[in-house]
């Protein structure tokens, strides 16, 4: 059976990989996709650990954060249509209204 | 043997696929990506034979919410955004601090390779679906009760959002 | 007067009320239809000459001695304490009061009664007129005024009488104000009736000074108390104020001037204020005021011969006139000179007897000559009339009555007034005497020129006028037959011993008149030598009646001997017409310099006072505001702005990460991870060592 | 022998073989459907359809087929390469993909996952990117507009149509495809008999979910020219419609599998043999349907105009002849084969039963109007669906806990959900449309 250090460095990798698309991206389309990888990447740590404690509470845990997951994509990119249907634009470096 | 190929075939698909999620200039093309990595997710899960999640990533995360997301990309496509800069003011910081971090957890998990005694992995009992139906049912009712309430707010969050005159 | 006095005598101010308030409904009147106001106003004055009479009857009624009834209606100046000339403290006061005693009783029974006869005439004159309304609002002042001036018992309250008439005079005399003409004749009057007025106002002021009141009955006390003798400088500088006040409003030398122009208001104007009334208020104030013209001998004599030279001067100005109206205003100027003379003579009372005749006959003069414009609808210029006896009779026989009146026939009313001021002149002196005694011979050569060239020989009147020539109505010509019979009788009510009457009127105002000690010696004198009064009559009389028959040879008989006339006299002639250039000279000498006065004072007031003062003002506080601007701006705004700016640059860093945008909140939050992280292995490193 | 009973055997080879087998018949099979699909169409409008190819177009397949493939292939100038090459196939594949887990029979199937249901769901659920990726990929108003369309009608109904399985999963207890017939064998009766509105709401849902008429907003013609394949011609053209006409299959294969019996032959319960035999009675069904079918064609011989009609038409005959042989020849085979081939017949038989309910509706109802569409889904189906499955439920607990016979327990309960539709519907019709505005904010 494979150590469970190969599904952490995956998820990390993951994970960075994900972190570093929510913050250098300017699609907030994209931004919100790397959050949908980041939430991937927990739920390989959370399915491996509970692959690797043989009980399927790490699998609810992760069933939960896929419901997340899609309440939060729904609210986003309802936010994103109604932004774009006032602004015209999608990118998260012109979405500063709340400055000061 | 197999399993291990399995699981490397889809953990360089996954990561392959993010990193050209990330990078894509092409919003949809991302999108793509990101599809080819759940579904290598998905492939994850079901090496680990959790076959019910596999099936739950797809139907949800494929099926479901990834379709939202290419909706609303073709929405909001705009052909002016390809040809602009992909990548925001703060991409070089952003990028080494995200490397650092990651290196820091990575330093996390070498400060605390001792603490990780599994051993093998225990074989999950063949009934997964059943398995996960029972503990959701009953040791989680209540956390499935409030991600019921969760969905439903977003559902109606999302109605509101996106109706034409807000 | 602790006695309750008669109610009209008790309720005079009713007199002056009724005009008053009509006259202050006359404010609204261009509502109100051309029958309203007749009815208003003349009945208003209807109203006031009955109380009036009222008033007179009941001051017969009271004792002889003792023929004085004075109403306080309320103070005015209440006390103010002030050093008198004499050096003690007296207290200036004066009160809304009227004095009714036998002068003011006959000067508003002439006011009313005259007043009504030309308001009455007025309905059909100014019938056809624009601002009937105004008209009879202006008049109704008018007689209000007058009858505040005559019935006032102190001199502040005469003199606002005295102001209010002459307001109203330069009021009516504008009457036409589209005529550029009348309203400059309007200014004309006004200004020189201010200088009278200054010259009244200085003689009040003076009077209270040295006599330390302006009550008409406390002068007399006040003078006896002062013990000033006859002769006394202030009082004659008293007296010759109050002259100057007089020649104003009175039109004697050299203040005539504005009584011609004054003809250019409607012709009842000219007769109710230029001819019976207005003018003749000098006459009645130095009347009013003979307690202290009797003590100035020097003033006596000065008004005496300013009188008889305006008279002879005025009458021959009168004979060359061709505008009716204009003859008649000078022959007005004369007459009153007439009364000067007779004041001037110590006659006051044929002065106010003069007055009242010359009122009666030179109302009827002008409102008959009115009554010929009238007729030849607009027409004033003699040399354009002529044989107009036949078609309009009326006027014709009333004309020649006052003619008659005016010229002096026995019995007329001028016939007794005239003779008996020439009697008394001749008392005084000879010189006087022969001025006037000539002057009569002028009058009734002029007044007769008038009536022959107006109604006489052959008609020179403009056809398109011919046709329509007609009588007047029957409003115009009732005061004219009332004022003709008032011109026959109106003198007898004084007929003189001499011809076996006992002169009621003059007795009648004697306690009016403070007669000194010499004077009344005099009277004893002059009732010795009756021959000689009879024969001055007769003198006059024969004078008069050759003026009459030269007027008739010159422009019946023989026309032409008229323009040889002129020729002869040649530069006389043109002197005379032209007036003696006196309006020219007046020009020359006061009115341009007044005018370049206030030229230079304009200019003085543009350059210095606006230029220098105001404007300087005005840059000078412009320039401080630039600099206070300045100071805002640059230091106090630059302080707050500093500040401002300061907490700007501070805040910079804060800034900076407050940006709004989401990602970069993000990157904070890894930056806190990492740093944490970092500290969790600092924590984890030492752990292990 | 001993091979073929090897485990090796059994877990690589025959999966193989098995999907090989698939893919190589599937093409065939769907160029026959699109066949039988003309002909029916032909009959129901009294016309004679394709006639020219081979007899009564027995050939025309073939020929379509060859003329799509040499056809020339055109991508449009500003497409998107990569996806506009990668959309057909992922639709085509994905469906490929689903039959995986279909038991064509007792052993006739791919692989048996325990999730195969959610698997088979979760597989034809990612053929929607086929449609919407190639839609996109096209750069085109049309095909923008219909994959919009289809996408957000296969979102709809795809609820729907889960929510009517589920109602049929509570009753077999299982997602495995061969226990849920198992389910049926042992109850002895198929799942449409307990969860018939179920069926309905998935009949409804599986046609929407195949954009087929009254449904096939995202191809109408009239308003979108050709939909989300506007742009596509020749090979790839072709691919999208053999992917489609797969998934026809596969939506009919679920449908049989969950309320149809699967590959039950009808009266499973019933075990009278012939005398002396161990031959079931009712095994002789499809012998003798095959030979009716040769009867019938026999019969049509003699009419065929021409000669060599009358020869393909004699020999379409003979080959229901051999296949009734075939058929009979089983009943004499060892159980298993028997089982497979029998299991097969009747599965494909009711597969083709289903997919022909589908061209029916197609030639009788007019397109729905988008808006209804969306009215549909969402107000009427999706709640009906939820309340049959609590009326499902109901049944279970009415004949598991109170011992009540499952029979009138699952039809009292239809009953109960059959009233809840009527009044649904009867809201529905009032109700203001404004559904498709939020749901289908594409167009």
């Amino acid at each position: 059976m494979l150590p469970i250090e190969n599904y952490l460095l995956l998820s990390l990798l993951l994970f960075t990989i994900g972190v570093i698309g929510v913050l250098t991206r300017r699609n907030v389309i994209v931004m919100l996709m790397s959050i949908e990888l980041i939430l991937n990447a927990v739920n390989i740590n959370l399915v491996a650990f509970s692959r690797y404690w043989g009980s399927v509470d790490g699998q609810i845990f992760a069933i939960f954060v896929i419901t997340d997951a899609a309440a939060e994509a729904a609210v986003g990119l309802g936010i994103i249509l109604a932004f774009f249907r006032n602004r015209e634009t999608v990118l998260a470096d012109e979405m500063d209204m709340l400055r000061w | 043997m197999l399993n291990a190929a399995l699981f490397y075939f889809f953990a360089a698909l996954a990561v392959v696929s993010a990193i050209a999620m990330v990078t894509r200039r092409n919003i949809v093309h991302a999108a793509v990506f990101l599809i080819t990595a759940l579904l290598a997710t998905a492939g994850i899960f079901l090496q680990l034979q959790a076959q019910f999640l596999f099936v739950v990533q797809i139907i949800l995360y494929v099926g479901g919410i990834m379709v939202l997301f290419i909706f609303v990309i073709m929405l909001v496509n705009l052909d002016v955004s390809l040809h602009l800069v992909q990548f925001n003011r703060q991409r070089f910081v952003a990028g080494v601090l995200a490397v650092i971090l990651g290196v820091q957890v990575l330093g996390a998990f070498w400060v605390g390779r001792g603490s990780l005694k599994l051993g093998a992995a225990r074989a999950m009992e063949p009934k997964n679906t059943e398995a996960v139906g029972q503990a959701l049912f009953q040791q989680y009712m209540l956390p499935f009760e409030i991600a019921s309430i969760l969905l439903l707010v977003a559902m109606i969050g999302a109605v509101v959002m996106a109706k034409r005159r807000v | 007067m602790n006695a309750p006095l008669p109610f009209f005598l008790d309720h005079i101010w009713l007199v002056p009320a009724f005009p008053l308030l009509t006259a202050a409904v006359m404010l609204f009147g261009r509502r109100l239809k051309n029958s309203v106001v007749s009815v208003l106003c003349v009945g208003s004055v209807c109203l006031s000459f009955l109380c009036s009479a009222g008033a007179f009857f009941q001051l017969l009624s009271l004792p002889v001695d003792n023929r004085v009834a004075s109403k306080h209606l309320f103070d005015w100046i209440p006390a103010i304490p002030y050093h008198m000339v004499s050096g003690s403290l007296a207290y200036f006061h004066a009160d809304w009061g009227f004095q009714v005693d036998p002068l003011s009783g006959v000067m508003i029974l002439i006011v009313t009664g005259v007043g009504l006869l030309i308001h009455f005439y007025s309905i059909g004159y100014m019938g056809h007129e624009g601002g009937y309304y105004r008209f009879f609002g202006y008049m109704n002042l008018f007689m209000f005024s007058m009858l505040m001036l005559v019935l006032g018992n102190n001199l502040m309250l005469m003199f606002v009488g005295w102001e209010g008439v002459g307001t109203c005079s330069y009021l009516l005399i504008g009457f036409y104000f589209h005529r550029k003409s009348a309203s400059d004749a309007g200014k004309k009057a006004f200004i020189v009736n201010r200088i009278g007025d200054a010259g009244f106002l200085l003689g009040i002021f003076l009077t209270s000074a040295v006599l330390g009141t302006i009550h008409f009955n406390e002068i007399r006390p006040a003078l006896d108390a002062g013990h000033f003798h006859s002769g006394d400088p202030l009082i004659t500088a008293i007296a010759l104020l109050f002259f100057v006040g007089a020649c104003g409003k009175s039109a004697q030398i050299p203040l005539y001037v504005w009584l011609p122009d004054a003809m250019e208001g409607p012709t009842p104007v000219s007769a109710l204020i230029h001819a019976a009334t207005m003018v003749t208020a000098g006459v009645y104030m130095v009347t009013r005021t003979n307690a202290i013209y009797q003590l100035a001998p020097t003033a006596m004599a000065v008004v005496a011969v300013i009188g008889a030279a305006t008279a002879i001067y005025a009458a021959s100005m009168g004979i060359v006139q061709n505008d009716i109206k204009k003859v008649l205003a000078y022959s007005t100027i004369s007459q009153l000179g007439y009364m000067f003379l007779a004041c001037g003579v110590g006659a006051f009372t044929a002065g106010i007897f003069h007055l009242m005749t010359h009122a009666f006959f030179k109302g009827l003069l002008f409102l008959a000559a009115g009554s010929v414009i009238h007729a030849l609808s607009g027409e004033q210029d003699m040399r354009k009339m002529g044989a107009l006896a036949k078609k309009i009779p009326a006027t014709y026989w009333t004309m020649l009555i006052a003619t008659l009146a005016i010229a002096g026939i026995f019995p007329f009313a001028g016939f007794l007034s005239k003779d008996l001021i020439l009697g008394k002149a001749y008392e005084k002196d000879f010189w006087l005497w022969a001025i006037g005694y000539f002057t009569a011979g002028m009058t009734a050569f002029y007044m007769f020129r008038l009536v022959f060239m107006t109604f006489h020989g052959q008609s020179r009147v403009d056809h398109e006028v011919e046709h329509h020539i007609h009588e007047s109505p029957k409003t115009m010509l009732i005061p004219l037959v009332v004022l003709a019979a008032l011109s026959i009788t109106g003198g007898w009510v004084s007929w003189p011993e001499i011809l076996g009457g006992n002169s009621r009127f003059i007795h009648f105002l004697e306690p009016v008149i403070a007669v000194p000690h010499e004077a009344r010696v005099e009277a004893a004198k002059g009732v010795s030598s009756h021959g000689g009064e009879l024969l001055l009559m007769l003198l006059s009389e024969g004078l008069v009646v050759l003026g009459i028959l030269l007027a008739w040879y010159i422009y019946i008989k023989r026309t032409e001997l008229a323009e040889k006339a002129a020729k002869g006299f040649g530069g006389f002639y043109d002197l005379v017409f032209h007036k003696y250039y006196v309006d020219e000279l007046y020009d020359a000498l006061f009115v341009n310099r007044a005018k370049d006065l206030g030229l230079a004072l304009g200019s003085f007031d543009t350059n210095v006072i606006d230029g220098l003062g105001v404007n300087g003002a005005a840059w000078l506080t412009r320039f401080i505001s630039r600099l206070s601007i300045w100071w805002d701006t640059w230091i106090v705004d630059g302080s707050v702005k500093l500040g401002a700016r300061i907490v700007w640059l501070l805040s910079y860093p804060v800034r900076l990460i407050q940006d709004g945008l989401v990602q970069s909140y993000m990157l904070l939050i890894v930056i806190g991870l990492v740093g944490v992280l970092a500290y969790y292995f600092h924590l984890a490193h030492s752990a292990v060592r | 022998m001993n091979y073929l009973n090897s485990p090796f055997f059994h877990t690589y080879v025959l999966p193989v073989l098995y999907g090989a087998i698939i893919v190589a018949v599937l093409p065939l099979l769907a160029g026959y459907i699109v066949l039988v699909e003309r002909k029916v169409m032909a009959d129901m409008q009294a016309r004679l359809g394709p006639m020219r190819v081979g007899p009564h177009g027995l050939l025309q397949p073939i020929a379509d087929a060859l003329k799509l493939l040499i056809k020339e292939d055109i991508i449009p100038e500003k497409a998107d390469r990569f996806l506009f090459w990668m959309a057909p196939v992922l639709s085509v594949g994905m469906a490929l993909l689903a039959y995986a887990a279909i038991p064509f029979g007792p052993v006739f199937q791919v692989a048996d996952l325990n999730v195969g249901l959610l698997f088979i769901l979760a597989i034809s659920s990612l053929g929607i990117y086929g449609i919407v990726l190639g839609g996109w990929a096209s750069n085109s108003h049309y095909s923008l507009l219909g994959a919009l369309r289809s996408a957000a009608q296969l979102v709809s109904y795809e609820t729907a149509a889960g929510l009517g399985i589920v109602s049929a999963l509570v009753w077999a207890g299982s997602l495995s495809m061969k226990a849920i017939v198992q389910a049926q064998y042992d109850r002895g009766i198929w799942f449409i008999a307990y969860v018939p509105v179920g069926f309905f709401i998935y009949l409804v849902g599986s046609i929407a979910e195949t954009n087929r008429a009254p449904f096939d907003l995202p191809e109408a013609e009239s308003e979108l020219v050709a939909g989300y394949m506007t742009e596509y011609s020749g090979f790839r053209w072709a691919l999208y419609f053999l992917g489609e006409y797969a998934n026809m299959v596969v939506v009919a294969a679920v449908a049989t599998t969950l309320f149809l019996g699967g590959w039950l032959r009808p009266f499973v319960r019933y075990h009278d043999h012939f005398p002396g035999t161990s031959i079931e009675l009712l095994d002789i069904l499809p012998t003798l349907l095959f030979l009716g079918a040769a009867a019938y064609c026999l019969r049509l011989t003699p009419r065929q105009p021409v000669k060599i009609q009358k020869m393909v038409m004699a020999a379409v005959a003979g080959l229901c002849v051999i296949l009734a042989g075939v058929m009979l020849a089983a009943l004499f085979a060892p159980p298993g084969v028997m089982a497979g081939i029998h299991g097969a017949f009747w599965f494909l038989a009711k597969v083709g039963a289903y997919i022909y309910a589908f061209l029916w509706f197609r030639f009788t109802f007019p397109r729905y109007r988008f808006d209804q569409l969306m009215r549909l889904g969402w107000r009427f189906l999706i709640p009906l669906a939820l309340i049959n499955v609590i009326g499902a439920a109901t049944a279970i607990v009415l004949s598991e806990q109170w011992g009540l016979h499952p029979l009138p327990a699952a039809l009292i309960t239809s009953a109960a959900t059959l009233g809840v539709a009527v009044w649904l519907a009867s809201d529905g019709a009032k109700a203001p449309t404004t559904t498709a505005e939020t749901a289908g904010g594409g167009d």
